[in-house]
Order: structure tokens, then C-alpha cells, then sequence
């Protein structure tokens, strides 16, 4: 029905924080470590409770991967916190050997991630997490939509043994996934079912893509909406399946085109179903100073886009 | 040519323009002969004035944009004004990104930018009314410093923390292959010297005997998560780059007449084979009381209320811009 | 055609430092430095030629990118050199921020790359360079198939004013490439024209698609043969147009499928020209030890393996 | 259940096994008062004659596959020897990824894994005669060490540098976590010193009090290039660590007694809140005169006839494998 109530706003990085707190009080081998950020990462609560299972490693990120690595090698299971992109540019080498080739349960926590953050700027505003991490054999990758997506996602890493990563951002946005929406990772979230488009959206896109999707409903068109979460490993099946009902596909992510959501979309698509595509991203371009707002607009990123995308790629049917 | 167009800053300040002396001695590299030197050289008095002029900015730029970073940037300001006022032998009029017999200096802690642009505008690398683009849509004034939108004075982009110094280091030896007897200035802050990188590039100074250039650790005992003593402490700082081969200066950050005195130290002591550090004890929030001494205003800008507050205490010497 | 003539057999990293040499002779603005890796990056000669203008930094990669960007203040042209996952994974925060952010005119080259490094094993094997390099706005990336193309590539990008990466291997591989091919950044090299299948490959693989295409020729299947030395920009040109021709494309690179050039084809198809597609490649695996030629044939990237997909892909077409 | 399956190697050299009292002082680890150890301490001569054997497996590893790290692995063996057969209290036939009640070891410098990978199968991790299928297709015993094909021994994978000292660290912290007092051991080469991320890892252990590891730098002054002083020279060493607030000693690592000394002094200096590094001077190639005191054999294999002369150089003292 694409009828998702909007029961607040919130950053996705205090439903990490919250999760986090949850996670800790279930398992006493949950430890969390960050790298100068605390209050940016919302790890606040955490320290606070469990002050003996927090390493506190300053301002030394490749140090502070390699001490995670070591930690689970006591049956702990760590959550390591900073920005997205000191969580995956400035230590790649560090996760692929000592985590991911390693196969250590890591949980790989990544704030601020894409343009949203704002006035910091390009040095800050990471496009290529998600490409970077998903190219790692034996990572999964996770990007939820909102608060409650995000706690949800927190609590469920916490769980699943292996490496993960986990990304999320700094401004409020919408809540509208229930509290009681189960994640599975892995497993696509189909939102709503159609005919005429498919819908791939992920992280702050979703609401984007749901709104759009609410448009394009409006003028008749039926749209397949689904939330891939977890974009490693990724939910071929529904992808393909969807795409072979539909025959026009688009994908929405805060994140570049090259090596994104939409380049794993295309990949899956050209192997088992050739499908027209259109992309909704940022187009091999560094971000830059402003509020969030101005940002996504400015790059291409509102639900004006996905929306003009849709129609793009519907012109594109034969 | 100019080599600092600070005439009308002296006047301001009623004060009669003295020759530098020093400045020619570092004119003897040949392609430069050309564009000789009348460098102004500044009292400390006005020195001091120009640093009261770079608290309110920084304020103000922060305030505008509800976002940026104050903190640091209020603790290094009068080594900021004495860089860029006294000791650089820089062309502010005719930026060029090679820098070819000028002094370089590179801000490593980029997210410090407010002083910095404060800076660079008020010695004429930009219009000062630009200042008021900080951290807005399409600026060159981005939130950290960079190169990508052209602003004259950036040779390349910080605040990923850990990077400056290599980058320096590069820039020093390339003045050395070109024969250019210029310096290269570095400022870090003392949180940043966690990063591995900066401790690489320690090692690569001293091995190249890179000795022009002369680096300074903002040493104001805070960081993001609190005083640096509690997040990561940094034990000896002075044992730790006298270990790593440099010459290990210190210098009191706060008082220009020190800040004066230990940047010309410093250059007294570059050619001598050795790179040098000089350990700068600030103090966080300089200049405005409620934000000194605390991580708190690391990153947080001022309120309307706190604005007022914060810009009774710092004199406009030079116009708000 | 298809009639390439095996001049002799060689290291592309050798080609490498041949034309490095070169560049050093032609341009005094050349400098190069290296991470305690001079014989392997072929370095050698250049060190001995121009000592001061040579910068050794010992195992440190993270400042070599530093200090690389700080060279081209003074205007210099720094190749850097070391290992390709040392080249990108260990630095890439360094690099995108001192090098491709602010737009610096660092050259960095890596040798080592994908399996064919042999005995080292998978902390050494980077199959993910190629994706993170493409990622980053403004980055120029060059992956040359033999001898003869890494040395012109090498002196191509000493001529380019911008951040290039160079990729290239270890072990000796068949020259084929006539020495005065032009080498020109960005134009997809078509080195043979046909109609039932297109196959792009670029590096190592480019060999093993000539020889599937020599296979697939004599079975009367006509092939058009893309060498993509320039992976970014990518001449989208080039492929969709041969795609539209031939309607089934395949892909060939030593890169792990996610990210790699397969990706960026399947990106460009889906918008432009949907077709069938089928890649060669690593399959989100981490290497190991072996010899370069076991690792190959284990790993799926044979000219057999080639050959095998351009018969799906036809298969693929309706 | 023996700690260390060594009465065999014993009974090869006719000596009569010894109890090591020290071993038991540290068994007070609650969970593992079941599995109560009887340690056989080995002789000096013991242990040299097993250093004769690893020394024979390296040159043999290396050569089977032309390829792989002969240097340092020669270098470093008497400390293998010393620290699998005599120091660590470890469970080599019933090994557990997390290690609860055990010494832990971490090679940083993977590279040398030939060393390793013989010292594991001596010492009983795993056959002995698997040490022929080294760096050879679908082997255990890559050519850098890594879990990722289940060889006992290895904790986690390494041959990138830089990286091990980190990941020993958040073993050791939760060591303490789980009220472990077992010590966390690690090796690093020289040259590997330059990687920035050491320095990172320096300062974090020293903060954090991290006082259940001992840290050893293979201190041969080579690397790949050429002498370390040469190509990026470490400068005062102690000077260096001492700075980053650990307790440094020295030791000479091709010496079995002083190797036995050396370490033995390391773990009475555990527990006092301060990381531990010992300084161990080698001699890359030790053992194989043609390769000693050279980078020239870092990475390089030897061929049949220098194969032949090392061999004659190396008593088989266990029987090749
Ligand atoms: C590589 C990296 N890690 C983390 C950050 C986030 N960060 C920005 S400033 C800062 C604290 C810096 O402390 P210090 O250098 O002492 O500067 P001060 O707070 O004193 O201005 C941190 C952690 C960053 N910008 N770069
Ligand atoms: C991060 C990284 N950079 C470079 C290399 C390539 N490399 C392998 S061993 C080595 C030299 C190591 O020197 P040292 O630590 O002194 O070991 P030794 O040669 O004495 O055994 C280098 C540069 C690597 N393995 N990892
Ligand atoms: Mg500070
Ligand atoms: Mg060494």
C-alpha cells in the first residue's frame, strides 16, 4: 500500500548507539572500541555501562583494527566505532588481512557516512565504503534506512559470526520501518509489490525511494519496492526476479555509482537478466560543504530523482 | 611586488614600517632576484591586535554556519598571525601553487580551518568579505581545507588527520632539488600525533636530513573525547621526537612575543641537518573565556547568546568582515 | 585478423622500468620513489641514473603517498612505487585525499597485482585494486596487457598532467603488443573486428582473450576483440557500440568480479544497451599460494575460461 | 594432558626431562587447573640440536618450492626454538583459536614463516612431513601464515607488516578481560619497525598499561634494499621505545643461552604495567655461512649445489622431514 507511517525522526547513528547498549547487555563478550569519536558514534551509553569492556584507542584507526582482530581471538566480539571513512579508506589493508582473510568476528561500525554529514566536506564525506567493503571476500555489508533499521541491524550482527560492516549517518531522518520489522541479514525487503518498476533503494535512500514510489503511484505506475539492507551478500533472487516481472529496474543509494548498490544491481542483472537500468547516485564526483539537505539535491540524490529516474528507464522498455 | 601587502595593516596601528633584514637574506635564490622583497615587518603590539581581529572572525564564521571548529583554531591563532604577518616570506598577491622561492606552510590538523582562512584573507590572499561563505553551499571555503575549489594559499587538502607532514616533507625536498633555500612550516594538532603516519614521516625526516623544515604540535592537551592525557596519552613528547631524530623546540603558543621568539629560533636552527619540531603548549579556546581549556568547543559553534559573550572579549582592530 | 606475433616474453613490471627509465631521460621533473622495493618494481635503473632524484622511504607506503604529493608542489612528477595492495588498500585514505582530492600529479604504480604473483599468497594478491583506484572522482586507471604496453603506458602518464594508476604484474607473459603502438589514455584499443560476440579484457588477460578468440574464430564464431588498457575513463563508446553490434559481451580481467572492469562494462550496458553478459574473473574469493599458472587455471581465468563464456553469452542472446 | 609433546625430543638427546616449576606458577587460571601440565624443560644443547633441524627445514622448505624467506627465518630460529620448546605454555595437540590458559604467539613479519611453519610441526601442531607441501597448491602452509586454511598454530594472518603487534595487543587486553594471566608473545622484523601502525600500537599498549607482552624485534639491519641503516634508518631504537613508555631490553638472538636468558628475564618483567620489547641482534641467514650478515638471501631461494652446501653445514638432528 506504500502507506509507511512516519513515527518520528532520528539519526541512524543513535539507533547503532542504542543497539549497541541492547547488544552488550545480552551477550558480556560484546565489546566496543572507538577512535576519538565517542559522541559522534553514540557510543556514550555503552561506556557507560560496560566501562571495563570500552578501548578507547585515540586517534590511530589501523592500530585500533588490529586490536579487534585481536580481541575476538579472546571469544569477545568487538564493535568498532568511527567515521565511514576512517572505518574503511584509512585501514583497508589492516580489515582485509587482519579481519576478513582472517575470518575474525569484527564488527566494523561506520558513521557519517556519504554526503549527509555535511559541513565537513569532501575529505569526510565517504562514496566508497560500500564499494570497498563489498569487494572483500567473506565481509557482509550492511546499509539500513533508518533508526529502527539500524538498532535492528546492531542487534543482529551482534549474533551472526564473521566479519561485518556496519554503516549508517548523522542527520535525522524519517522513521518508518516498525520497531518490530525482523532484519535478516542478507534477505532483500520487499516494501511493495508492482509491475511497471523496480525500485532498488538502500540507507537514506529508501525514504527517498518510498516517496517516490508514492508519486509514481499516484500517476498510475506500479512499483516493486525493495530495501536491500544488506547489500553483501546480496538478495540475487529477489533482484532478478523482480526485474524479470517489471523489465525496468532503478537503484538508489548515497554512495558513487562506480562499485555501489547499483554496479552489483547491473552486475546481477547482466548475468541472469538483462534489464534496462537506471542509477541514482553520486556520479564520480567528491562531495563538498553544506547543510544535508542542499547536498542531495545539489548531487542528484531527492526522491525527484529516483522519481525521474523511474520514468527514464520505463521510456527504455521495448 | 609586495611581498606582504601589510602596509595599510602598520598604519592601522600608527606605527612606522621597519625593514626586515632578515627577509633578504633568504632572497639569494636566483629565479627570485626578480620580484625583491619589501617586507614589513610588524610589531608585537600589532601583531597582537591582528590576533584579537582573528578570534572575533573565527567566532563569527563558526556562529554563521552553526558548525566548524573554534577550539583549536582560537588556541593557535597567534602563531597563525606571527606566521603569516612576521616570519613567511610569502607572495599573498600572486598565489602560486609551486611556491617557488616562498615559504610554505601546511595546516595537517585541517579541521582548524577558520584560523586559518581568517588568516589567509587578512593577509591578502582573498577578499575578507569571503569569510562569510565558511562551510556554505559552493564556498571555497570548505569545511576542510582544500585545493579542489582554488582558494589561493591551500596547496593540498587536510582533515583526514596524519597526512600533513609527509606531504611537507615532500614539498621540502622538491625546494631542495630546485635549489630553493625557502623553509616549509607545518602546524599538527596533539591528538593527530596518534596517527602512524606521522610517525613515519618522522623517521623519513631524519633519515633524508631534511632540515628545512620546521614543524609545530599544538600541544593544548585536548582532543575530541577529552584531555589527550586520558583518550591516548602522549607520554614524552619531547623524548619521543628527540628519539626520532628531530631538533625539539618549545614554545609557550599564547604569548606572541614567545610565539615571535621561538618561530625565529627555529629558523636559526634550520640548515643544520637536522628537521625541527617545536612543541607549542596552547591553550584550547584561547581568548574567550568560557570556551578555553576544554575539549567541549572542539567542534561546536557558538550560540547568538554565546557569540555576544565571546565577541565583547576580543577589541575589532581591524573590521569585522 | 587475430594474427598477433609473439615478439618474446617478459614482465610487464620490466616494461615498467624501462619506460620509467626513459620518462627519467626525457623529462628532469621525473622523480620516483620506493618502499623497500626497488628490484621488484624493476626500479633499478632509474636509481642508478638519476640517485638524487630517487627517494627511498623505506616500509612505509602510507608517507610515500605523502611525500609523493608534496613533491609535485615543486613540480615534480613522482612515480611511486610498491606492491599493488600496498599501492591502494594500505593508503587509499592517502590517496584520495593528499593525491586525488587535491588534484596532485602522482603516478602510482604497483606491481603485483591479482594471482599471478605466485608463491606469496593472498596477503599479497590484491584482486580489489582496480575497484577502489576507479572509485576515487579524477583518478586515471591503467591496467596494460605485456611489455610493450606497460613501457608505453608508463611514458604516457609521465606526459599526462593528473593522479594515474599504473597496475601491473609479475611474471614474464607474451609480448605481442607491436612496439610502436600508440598508447593513447582512455581509447579502448580494438584489436579485432567481428560480429557474434564482443570480448573486452584488459592486463593479463588480454593474452588468454586472444587466444579464446583464435578458438572461437576457427569454430566460424566471429569475434570483436576490446583491449581495455585505460579502465578509467572508460570508453563506454567503444563497448556499447561493439555491444550493440554483437549482442553478448564478455568480460576478462585478474580482479575479483565485484568491482572490477566486469562491473563497470555491466554498468554501462544496462544503461545504454542492455545485453547478455558473462565475466571472467576472481569470484569473491581470496587467493593463495601457487604457481601462476595453477592459480589461473584454479581460479577460472584460462583462455579456456574465456572461451566457455563467450559460448554462454551467445547462448544468452534470444 | 602434556603441554608440550617434547618427551620424544628428549629421549633423542638422552637427557632426562625436567619439571618446570615455572610453568605451574603460571597455572592458577581457574578454567584450566584440569588440564595440569607436565612441562619438560630441554637443555641448552637440546635446544641447539633443534635449531639445527628448523635450520635444515628452512633451507630444504625454500628450496622444494624455489621460493620463500630464508633470511630471517635462519636468523630468528634460536628464538623459535627457545620460545615453542622451552618458554610457552602451550597445548600444540589440541589446538584452540582463542587460546584460554595459553602463551600466545603472533608472527608480525610473516614473511618469515618457514621457521614457523617447521617449529609448529617439531613442536607437534601438526605433521611433520606436511612441511613438503609448503607454498604449494591447496596447502596449509601458505607462504604467509594465515587461518584461513585451519593450520593449527595461527591466530591470524600476516605478510601485509605492520599489523601484528595491534592484533597481540587486543589478544593480550582480552586475556585480562577473561582473567587470563597467560602472556602474549610477538615477533617483528627491523625493517617492519618503519610501519607507522607500530607506532600506534606502541603508544596504545603503553597507555593502556598493557603489561602480559613480550615484544621481540628481529634486529638483523637488513631489509630488502639493502642494511636498514641504508635505506631507512632506525636511529636509537631504545631511545625510540623507551619513549613510547615501554621496558626495553636487549638480547643476543644467536646465542641459545642468552636467547633462553634473554626471554626468561622479559617474563619476570611482566605484571609490573609496562609493555615489554626485547632488542634481539641476529645475523640474517644464521647458520648457512654463504648467507649470513646479507639482504642478499631476504627473499631468495638457494639451487641444488647451494642447497648441498647448506645442508652440510646443518646437523640432522631429528630427521628431515
Ligand atoms: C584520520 C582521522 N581520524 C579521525 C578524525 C576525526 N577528528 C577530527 S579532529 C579530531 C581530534 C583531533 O585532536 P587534536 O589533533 O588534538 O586537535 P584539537 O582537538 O586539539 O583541535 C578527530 C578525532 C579525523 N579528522 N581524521
Ligand atoms: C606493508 C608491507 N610493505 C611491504 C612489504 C614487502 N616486504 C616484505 S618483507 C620486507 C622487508 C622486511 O624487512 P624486515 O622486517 O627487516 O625483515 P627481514 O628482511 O629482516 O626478514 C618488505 C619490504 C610487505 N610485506 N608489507
Ligand atoms: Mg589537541
Ligand atoms: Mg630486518
Amino acid at each position: 500500500m506504500l502507506n509507511f507511517e512516519i513515527t518520528g525522526s532520528n539519526d541512524t547513528r543513535s539507533g547503532f548507539g542504542a543497539g549497541l547498549l541492547e547488544a552488550g547487555k545480552r551477550n558480556p563478550n560484546v565489546v566496543a572500541l572507538c577512535a576519538d569519536l565517542i559522541g559522534s558514534l553514540k557510543m556514550d551509553a555503552f561506556l557507560k555501562e560496560f566501562p571495563e569492556r570500552f578501548f578507547q584507542v585515540g586517534i590511530a584507526e589501523a592500530n585500533m583494527m588490529g586490536v579487534a582482530a585481536g580481541l575476538t581471538i579472546g571469544g569477545k566480539i568487538p564493535f568498532t566505532g568511527t567515521f565511514a571513512n576512517f572505518s574503511t579508506g584509512r585501514v583497508y589493508d589492516q580489515i582485509r588481512q587482519s579481519i576478513a582473510y582472517s575470518g575474525k568476528n569484527v564488527k566494523i561500525c561506520a558513521s557519517h557516512a556519504g554526503l549527509t554529514l555535511g559541513e565537513d566536506g569532501a575529505t569526510h564525506q565517504i562514496l566508497e565504503d560500500v564499494g570497498m567493503m563489498s569487494m572483500l571476500p567473506g565481509m557482509t555489508v550492511i546499509n539500513p534506512c533508518d533508526y529502527n533499521q539500524t538498532k535492528a541491524a546492531t542487534l543482529a550482527i551482534a549474533d551472526f559470526e564473521g566479519p561485518v560492516y556496519l554503516r549508517f549517518g548523522r542527520p535525522k531522518v524519517p522513521i518508518f520501518v516498525p520497531a518490530d520489522e525482523p532484519f535478516v541479514i542478507g534477505k532483500a525487503w520487499h516494501m511493495h509489490h508492482g509491475k511497471d518498476v523496480t525500485i532498488i533503494a538502500t540507507g537514506h535512500l529508501v525514504w527517498k525511494a518510498v516517496e517516490a514510489a508514492q508519486q509514481l503511484e499516484a500517476e498510475g505506475i506500479s512499483v516493486d519496492l525493495i530495501n536491500i539492507h544488506t547489500i553483501k551478500p546480496l538478495d540475487v533472487d529477489a533482484i532478478v526476479k523482480s526485474a524479470a516481472q517489471t523489465g525496468a529496474v532503478v537503484t538508489a543509494e548515497e554512495h558513487q555509482l562506480i562499485g555501489g548498490l547499483g554496479s552489483m544491481v547491473a552486475q546481477a542483472l547482466a548475468v541472469h537478466q538483462p534489464t534496462p537500468l537506471q542509477m541514482v547516485g553520486v556520479n564520480d564526483s567528491f562531495g563538498e560543504s553544506g547543510t544535508p539537505e542542499q547536498l542531495m539535491k545539489k548531487y542528484g540524490l531527492e526522491s525527484q530523482d529516483v522519481y525521474a529516474a523511474a520514468k527514464r528507464v520505463i521510456a527504455m522498455k521495448k | 611586488m609586495a611581498l606582504c601587502r601589510s602596509t595599510w595593516l602598520s598604519t592601522l596601528f600608527n606605527k612606522a614600517p621597519t625593514i626586515a633584514a632578515s627577509a633578504f637574506s633568504r632572497c639569494n635564490f636566483a629565479a627570485l632576484i626578480a620580484f625583491s622583497c619589501l617586507y614589513i615587518m610588524k610589531s608585537t603590539e600589532e601583531l597582537s591586535g591582528i590576533a584579537q581581529q582573528v578570534r572575533r572572525d573565527i567566532v563569527r564564521m563558526v556562529h554563521a554556519v552553526n558548525s566548524g571548529h573554534p577550539g583549536g583554531s582560537l588556541g593557535c591563532t597567534d602563531y597563525f598571525v606571527a606566521l603569516y604577518f612576521h616570519i613567511l616570506n610569502h607572495r599573498p598577491d600572486g598565489f602560486d601553487m609551486n611556491g617557488h622561492g616562498e615559504d610554505l606552510f601546511f595546516l595537517s590538523n585541517g579541521h582548524i580551518s577558520p584560523v586559518w582562512y581568517s588568516v589567509l584573507a587578512r593577509s591578502g590572499y582573498f577578499p575578507v568579505s569571503e569569510l562569510a561563505t565558511f562551510r556554505k553551499l559552493d564556498t571555497r571555503l570548505q569545511g576542510h581545507p582544500t585545493t579542489h575549489e582554488g582558494l589561493p594559499g591551500i596547496r593540498v587538502a587536510s582533515g583526514s588527520l596524519g597526512q600533513g607532514l609527509s606531504v611537507a616533507l615532500g614539498a621540502a625536498q622538491a625546494k631542495k632539488l630546485n635549489g630553493d633555500p625557502s623553509i616549509v612550516y607545518t602546524l599538527h594538532g596533539d591528538g593527530e600525533i596518534q596517527e602512524g603516519q606521522i610517525w613515519e614521516a618522522a623517521m623519513y625526516a631524519a633519515h633524508h636530513k631534511i632540515d628545512n623544515i620546521i614543524s609545530t604540535i599544538d600541544v593544548n592537551g585536548q582532543q575530541i573525547d577529552g584531555p589527550t592525557e586520558k583518550v591516548m596519552s602522549l607520554g614524552n613528547l619531547r623524548a619521543k621526537w628527540e628519539a626520532f631524530g628531530w631538533t625539539v623546540c618549545e614554545m609557550e603558543g599564547n604569548d606572541m612575543a614567545e610565539v615571535l621568539k621561538g618561530l625565529t629560533h627555529a629558523k636559526s636552527l634550520t640548515g643544520q641537518g637536522k628537521p625541527i619540531m617545536i612543541l607549542m603548549t596552547t591553550s584550547m579556546g584561547k581568548g574567550v573565556d568560557f570556551m578555553e581549556g576544554t575539549p567541549k568547543w572542539h567542534g561546536v559553534a557558538p550560540n547568538d547568546a554565546e557569540l555576544a559573550n565571546a565577541l565583547g572579549q576580543l577589541t575589532e582592530t581591524l573590521g569585522d568582515y
